[in-house]
């Protein structure tokens, strides 16, 4: 008798701290991963998915060692390589809610190519990549998101490399749900993790996330309150893309770019274009993140895209049963008995 | 013109071979089927180039299938072609020097001329010359031939030249007084969309059939018995796919789905083609972006409760390496398919090797044991697959299984067994919450807990860094120590739960043969004959390499000499010297082929006329 | 003494043949690889390198064994890694001229990473991605690029997964110069290859290939002479997207989304969208690049992208030049002796 | 209290050990500079948690770092510190066991209070209870007396506690008759832009050192002698910066560029950071996106005529090992360095061990032979990239460079040659066009010819494909038979260019060991105590594992016993029994840790009294 046999205790309504583990987290005292897993408890107990359902699949890295700290089923793996088993324990049992935590080295550059073809594939995994533009664990290399001219342990005279828009990529690979969120703005992370929680389909959330230890202070623009109206911009479904200081600006797409326009909350333009993310197409979506880290532009958080696909293990069930009818349920008899077969009589 | 006689063969080896695009693949397949349908023994060598339609006439564009047909036991598809048909000049240059003495060819003389000679590299035509003096060769116009034998069919000449393998087929048919209605029959399938397909095909083929016959071109037809093995229902079955069967089997029999993880490569894709029509059997097929992908969904599945599986070739295995030793740190069901081919690096991919064994024994960092079985022939895919299966579940390990490019791709009659004679494969699951700890092990087997995502009071990580029994990171010293061990231990146990070989012959004397894997074919052959010449050897043939089987201590010792023939440059025989510390010696080449027997034959001789 | 101080015979000018190599081409009879190799043996003579400078590598696949056929330096590697080769020898000898030459297979599936890492770094290298939909040298299996439902060898119910678009993830991962070409039309290809091959920066082409064996006519539509107008839409520097039978239809960006519009040639409407390849942002090139395989519009072919971004081996040059004139030329005694030192002394 | 006395030492062992955050590392390393500067022998083993900066006060989180200083010629770090600094509960919990009987303890007793003795497990204070009473405990307040010191200072209290391992440093000075001057000169560079932290260490240091002057705490002073080695200048190096000055010196005698591809991975990523420093060297480092392109990289900079090295740890190597397959088929010269780490998977990345040699020499498919080399020693580690870079560029080869790491991150001091006593290495390049093929070989060396791209009149493809001489394409048999055995052959000709090791000890006898890699120190220091005590015993120690020395064979079968101590389960003893069929036994702990002495002096003991 399989263990999945037996029966389910009554439901009950779980707390946060019934996704707890016993295991203390390691990581740097003032780390950002800190608020990253508090939000993620605070949204699971309302999700009505039974704790045992879900799964979190990490690679390595400081961000990876998420799964120890949740009390729930989880794969510690190896770097960069938790997509490939995100998907194999979903295609194998759908019912599971999988996801995926990675950071910004082990998800873009040991596994920059599991990630593409996660997003491709559709495959129902919630993705969120934690992004400090810096390699952790390993003591402060740069990243493939760190900065052109950054000085780390490896580029001591400062990275030559042009980073990766992590949003760029999800976006022209297909993934159906695509965020960005804060480790220093606990509601706004609630309501992405939410919605990406739910979403069906590939849902990718990029959360930039501070690194007291390498790279501290990478997104304080986005949230010091000098800075925060300025350089961050939250989009919103329907509404303008409206920022400033005094919410006075807004972004309008002039013939082939974006450009800051004045706006006036109180008379706004109704020409203004809107957000919309469930736009089958992501060009504009592709054009807003883009202006991420421009200094002449906002960097744009929240949902850029969310729309309705195919899952590919939708997919797959639906072809099984389509055989199914077509050729009756798989029978060994059967399968032994096809071909090439001959009979060698008694002499 | 000399009289027509029917002769009875024993045993008898025949070589198609022509350019990539003349259907020889295809041809040898038809003859391997109405061979088996008359009931004989029969082993098959599908030999073809790395490129896909290489430029026509050219030496590297040639491909060959090669069967053996016999009355009696056999396990080789034959070193030596007893009759070669020779499609184009290519064909004939590259083969030729196989085909024993006085052996028939028969030649498509239409292909000899001009460039196709040149491309050959003749410098005279041979057919002219008198170079092939020492075979008796029939040379027959067939590309005219096949072209008179379409008059009036809807095609143009370049889809009518398309037919000329069937009239050779039609020719050997008559040879070897074989029927032409199982053909026939295939020809109506295969080609039902297409008419004028099915008209000409047919045409050639009797128009083959017919030319040998009323020509009485071949002086002799010949006639091989019946086989008298074992009685029953056969199949005839590549490797490739009775190792497909087996691990849709092994998952049926342990209640779960089949997952495989792969990334196509030469020459285990098939598997990956033939699994992918069993929908209606819940298998799940996945064509991963790499290799690593391939091994990395098959772990996760495996985790939530499906029968994992990858399946690859030499370069697909170094990278999953890293992967590997995850399952074996979390210590999870997974069976890992290694078709061998010529190595290193891309080396000689369409060809066959075994020199991937201490790849699988050793290549990962760290100790991380992973138990080895090897497949010996087509057929016996089915069971190893089974087996590697069932052992993977039982102790909760990922297991390697070897096979290569040359029992992948050939072929032979597998005795159909009884389904429900196939005992069920048991599953423990952990069933107590609340002593549960991942790494809790089975007293017997040391294989760990198992509990299944989705099961309510289980809730446990698994990873990659080291742990103690609970589960948690564990940086302790000590416990690294033991757990390595521990690891190692479990490995070794499997030896109390699978068959021991035993020993072919006596159990001491003067030469033990030991060997491992598609080699078995050659073997066997190669002592059936020192036996017939009134000589003695023992032999012993590993099904498992790691562990490895305890019942060779009994024997090892009692034998002067120790003779491992391998398809490598010596792997298995390091590991006999290790562990025995005997002075076993290799009988190794390295030449993208199985072994010859004849060679093996000599060598035996030679330590026994020492 | 090496080799490189060898006396150079005198330039001259070189032709086809002289990249015509002793070993002849081994694919199909028709592929459509062999047009690839004729059109790349028709620009080399003109480019003004000498042909020792000229390498190719490739990784595993029919596509992949070009270099063999090219009577320069190649190296081919193995599955999907010819951009890390290519990137090894384009920073240990900038001098050379690097070709990279990859399959769909190749370059988007196990070299999926390599690739996008490589436009992100803009290293100097021109990418030729064979793309033919289908694993062509291992016999038929659906590839990333093949089409949602192909039947194939490991598809035989229908593929489950959604096509990679090469031109949006060369768009997204940062490549300077991005082009799409057709091997049915040579001339074409010429143009294309000529402006790839002398862009400073990597240059990303890809080229739609006809496999006779496994995937035949995939792109008829675009070259057959009843559809390819309708379906082809050949971009051209500085002139509006023209297309259609009667050269009768343009495109037009509408608030978020491109749509059809007629056109008239002789009257061209003055406000129409022309076609910018130099543009900094590449937004509006990643909305036409995903009008491909739409059966709404035609497939875009031609000049995607070119913009001038300095090269990954540029700032490592700098960077030498700039820490030798700050910290004098390395010299091995002085490296020796630094760090921690201390006399023991004889008693 | 006691009289105070000062004795003189021939060698003994200090640990400093506290959370992630305090600062241990840098106390040790600033310990271990001013002992080389006294001219003491010294050997240091940092010990540090996988967790940047784990949380405050937990085992996980303990940092250690040990160092032996002596008089005399040591090797290791030392077995049994002699004295423990244990500046929290946690890292006197972690550490106590490994201190010797009568050990010092000096303990911050600030720290051993409420959540932190709970944090560590212990019940009740060991300060006030029996618990060490088997050692000489010294409780001192160390953050109480530290912020005394440092009172005035601008900081705040967060910031003047960060200074307290600065007071500890200063007490183990004074113990051990250390002067301040270089720290103090250290501090003021290292924080020239921070003039308050200045302030604040050198406060806290010479607080320390005063503190334990004026207390008269310890009851006695020690002294080391300087140790008498070989005069010359000297510089203290781990083994990652040894590696790296190794690697920069070959590039420059070869009259290359050196190019590094490289992924960061513990324990390797320090040769990264260190190379990346040297751009004024003409040194391109590439931080890959993964070990595959890092690897790649450096095979492509090698073809385009750089020196290409990577450097990675086993989990590394996997996903390296395709690549290396290549680059033995292609023939290129390559060094891959392999910091070996705990294993299998991800395992204990912290950790030390030698668990990837059977990886090095088989983890490849197909017959893919790569010489192998180790390091012994963190000064060693220079000659050993410069061997190892001359063998891979005179032979055209891929050289696999193993070191561990404990050999990494300990520090020794070298004793620094002078540059021009080190030969050039030569390349060879192929000059006649005319006679150019690419797998013509060298006939001593057996390397094929190179012709680096940019020269003209040498156009030629490499590949992964098996090639025949010309550099085409060959699907042949026989000549894929004989590049496999050439290529075998090519390794086993490096023997005739590297020095065979020496027997150490008499050529026959009771017991021979027989060691490789960082054990070196161990092994070293076991037979010293052995023959102290009047027992004989012989020592044979390899560079090279990979073409095996031919030396060996004079002596192995000399002696009754054979003993190889490794940190793995015995992994270089399967090669001695394989190859010599002795009955070798190993001595194998897999604890993460270099091998205890005493534990080995015990072993042989055993042996020598049976
Ligand atoms: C195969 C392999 N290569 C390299 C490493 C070393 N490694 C561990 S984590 C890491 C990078 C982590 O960066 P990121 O993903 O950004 O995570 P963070 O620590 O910043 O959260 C690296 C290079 C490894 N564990 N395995
Ligand atoms: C590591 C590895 N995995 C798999 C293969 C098998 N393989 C060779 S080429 C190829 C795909 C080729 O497809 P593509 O790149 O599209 O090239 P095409 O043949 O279509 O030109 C595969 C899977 C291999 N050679 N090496
Ligand atoms: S190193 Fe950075 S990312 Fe890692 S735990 Fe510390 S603060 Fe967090
Ligand atoms: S299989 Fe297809 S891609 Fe390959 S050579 Fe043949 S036609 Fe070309
Ligand atoms: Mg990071
Ligand atoms: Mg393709």
């Amino acid at each position: 008798m399989s263990q999945q046999d037996k029966v389910r205790p009554g439901k009950v309504q779980l707390t946060r701290d019934d996704f707890t583990s016993k295991s203390e987290p390691r990581w740097c005292p003032g780390c950002g991963d800190y608020a990253i897993l508090a939000q993620m408890k605070k949204i699971l107990p309302d999700m009505g998915i039974p704790r045992e359902n879900i799964i979190f699949v990490s690679g390595i890295g400081c961000s990876s060692r998420f799964p120890y700290y949740m009390n729930t089923y989880g794969v510690h793996s190896i770097h960069g390589r938790a997509p490939t088993i995100a998907t194999g324990i979903k295609l194998a049992n759908p019912d599971l809610k999988v996801f995926v935590i990675t950071g910004d080295g082990d998800g873009l550059s040991i596994g920059g190519n599991h990630f593409i073809h996660l997003c491709r594939r559709n495959v129902d995994i919630t993705v969120i990549l934690f992004n400090n533009r810096i390699y952790g664990l390993t003591k402060g290399q740069y990243s493939p998101t760190s900065l052109k001219g950054q000085i780390t342990k490896s580029s001591p005279y400062g990275s030559l490399e042009n980073p990766f828009n992590p949003i760029l990529m999800a976006l022209a690979s297909g993934a159906t749900f695509v965020a960005r969120t804060i480790d220093r703005n606990p509601k706004h992370m609630i309501e992405v993790f939410k919605r990406a929680a739910m979403h069906k389909g590939t849902a990718f959330v990029e959360v930039y996330q501070n690194c007291v230890i390498f790279n501290d202070g990478a997104f304080a623009d986005l949230t010091k309150p000098d800075t925060k109206s300025e350089r961050a911009l939250y989009m919103e479904q329907g509404k303008p893309y409206v920022f400033g200081n005094n919410r006075d600006k807004s972004l309008r797409w002039s013939s082939n770019h974006f450009e800051v326009v004045p706006y006036d909350e109180n008379n706004p333009d109704k020409e203004l274009m809107v957000h919309d993310e469930h736009s089958l197409n992501p060009t504009l979506e592709f054009g807003l993140a883009s202006l991420s880290d421009d200094p002449n532009f906002p960097t744009p958080l929240g949902i850029f895209r969310d729309v309705a696909v195919d899952t590919y293990e939708g997919l797959l069930l639906k072809q099984i049963e389509f055989v199914k009818q077509k050729k009756g349920e798989g029978d060994l008899e059967k399968l032994f008995h096809s071909g090439n077969t001959f009979y060698i009589e008694n002499k | 013109m000399e009289k027509k006689e029917s002769k009875t063969l024993e045993r008898v080896t025949i070589r198609f071979a022509g350019d990539s695009g003349d259907g020889m693949q295809l041809t040898g397949m038809r003859f391997t089927n109405t061979t088996a349908l008359e009931g004989h023994e029969l082993v098959t060598l599908p030999d073809y180039p790395a490129e896909i339609r290489a430029p026509a006439g050219t030496l590297f564009g040639v491909s060959g299938f090669q069967i053996q047909i016999s009355s009696s036991e056999i396990h080789t598809p034959g070193d030596q072609p007893d009759v070669l048909v020779a499609m184009n000049p290519a064909a004939l240059k590259v083969n030729l020097k196989l085909v024993s003495d006085n052996g028939i060819l028969i030649i498509n003389s239409d292909a000899f001329q001009g460039r196709n000679l040149a491309l050959a590299g003749y410098e005279t035509n041979p057919l002219e010359d008198d170079s092939l003096k020492r075979y008796q060769v029939f040379a027959v116009p067939i590309t005219t031939l096949t072209r008179r034998a379409l008059e009036g069919v809807k095609l143009s000449v370049k889809e009518k030249d398309r037919s000329k393998n069937f009239f050779a087929l039609g020719m050997t048919f008559w040879l070897f007084t074989h029927p032409l209605e199982p053909t026939i029959e295939w020809i109506k399938e295969k080609f039902k969309n297409r008419p004028e397909l099915v008209e000409a095909n047919i045409k050639a083929l009797n128009a083959g059939y017919n030319y040998a016959l009323s020509t009485e071109l071949f002086s002799t037809t010949y006639r091989v018995d019946k086989a008298k093995k074992a009685p029953g229902k056969y199949r005839n079955v590549t490797g490739n796919e009775a190792l497909s069967i087996g691990f849709i089997t092994a998952a049926k029999k342990a209640h779960k789905e089949l997952f495989l993880g792969s990334y196509p490569i030469t020459p285990a894709s098939e598997i990956l083609h033939e699994l992918s029509k069993y929908r209606n059997y819940d298998v799940k097929t996945f064509q991963a972006e790499d290799e690593i992908a391939g091994i990395g969904a098959a772990i996760g599945a495996s985790y939530a409760g499906a029968l994992g599986i990858t399946t690859t070739s030499g370069p697909g295995v170094a990278l999953k390496s890293e992967f590997l030793g995850f399952a074996v740190m979390a210590e999870l069901p997974l069976v890992v398919t290694n078709v061998q081919r010529g190595g290193p690096s891309t080396g000689l991919p369409t060809k066959t090797e075994q020199a991937d064994l201490l790849q699988a024994l050793y290549g990962r960092n760290g100790e991380a044991p992973m138990p080895i079985i090897a497949a010996k022939s087509p057929a016996d895919c089915f069971s190893a697959a089974l087996e590697a299966s069932k052992i993977a579940l039982m102790f909760s390990t990922p297991v390697f299984l070897l096979t290569d490019g040359y029992i992948a791709n050939g072929s032979e009659p597998w005795l159909i067994p009884d389904v429900d004679s196939i005992p069920e494969i048991e599953v423990h699951y952990a069933t107590d919450p609340d002593t549960f700890m991942p790494y809790k092990r089975d007293p017997k087997t040391l294989a760990r807990m198992i509990a299944l995502p989705g099961t309510p009071g289980f809730e446990h990580h698994i990873g990659g860094l080291e742990k103690d029994d609970t589960g948690d990171v564990a940086y302790d010293p000590d416990n690294h120590d033991r757990m390595v061990r521990l690891r190692a231990e479990k490995i070794e146990r499997i030896n109390q739960y699978v068959d021991q070989p035993e020993i072919n012959g006596d159990p001491e004397g003067e030469l033990l043969l030991i060997s491992w894997g598609s080699t078995y074919g050659t073997v066997f052959t190669a002592i059936e004959e020192i036996r017939k010449r009134g000589k003695k050897v023992s032999w012993y043939h590993l099904r498992w390499i790691y562990p490895f089987p305890l019942s060779l201590e009994k024997y090892i010792h009692n034998f002067k000499n120790v003779l491992v023939p391998e398809i490598n440059l010596g792997q298995l025989v390091k590991v006999i010297r290790d562990r025995y510390l005997v002075d076993a010696k290799g009988f190794n080449r390295v030449r993208g082929l199985p072994l010859n027997t004849h060679e093996l034959v000599e060598a035996i001789e030679n330590i026994l006329q020492k």
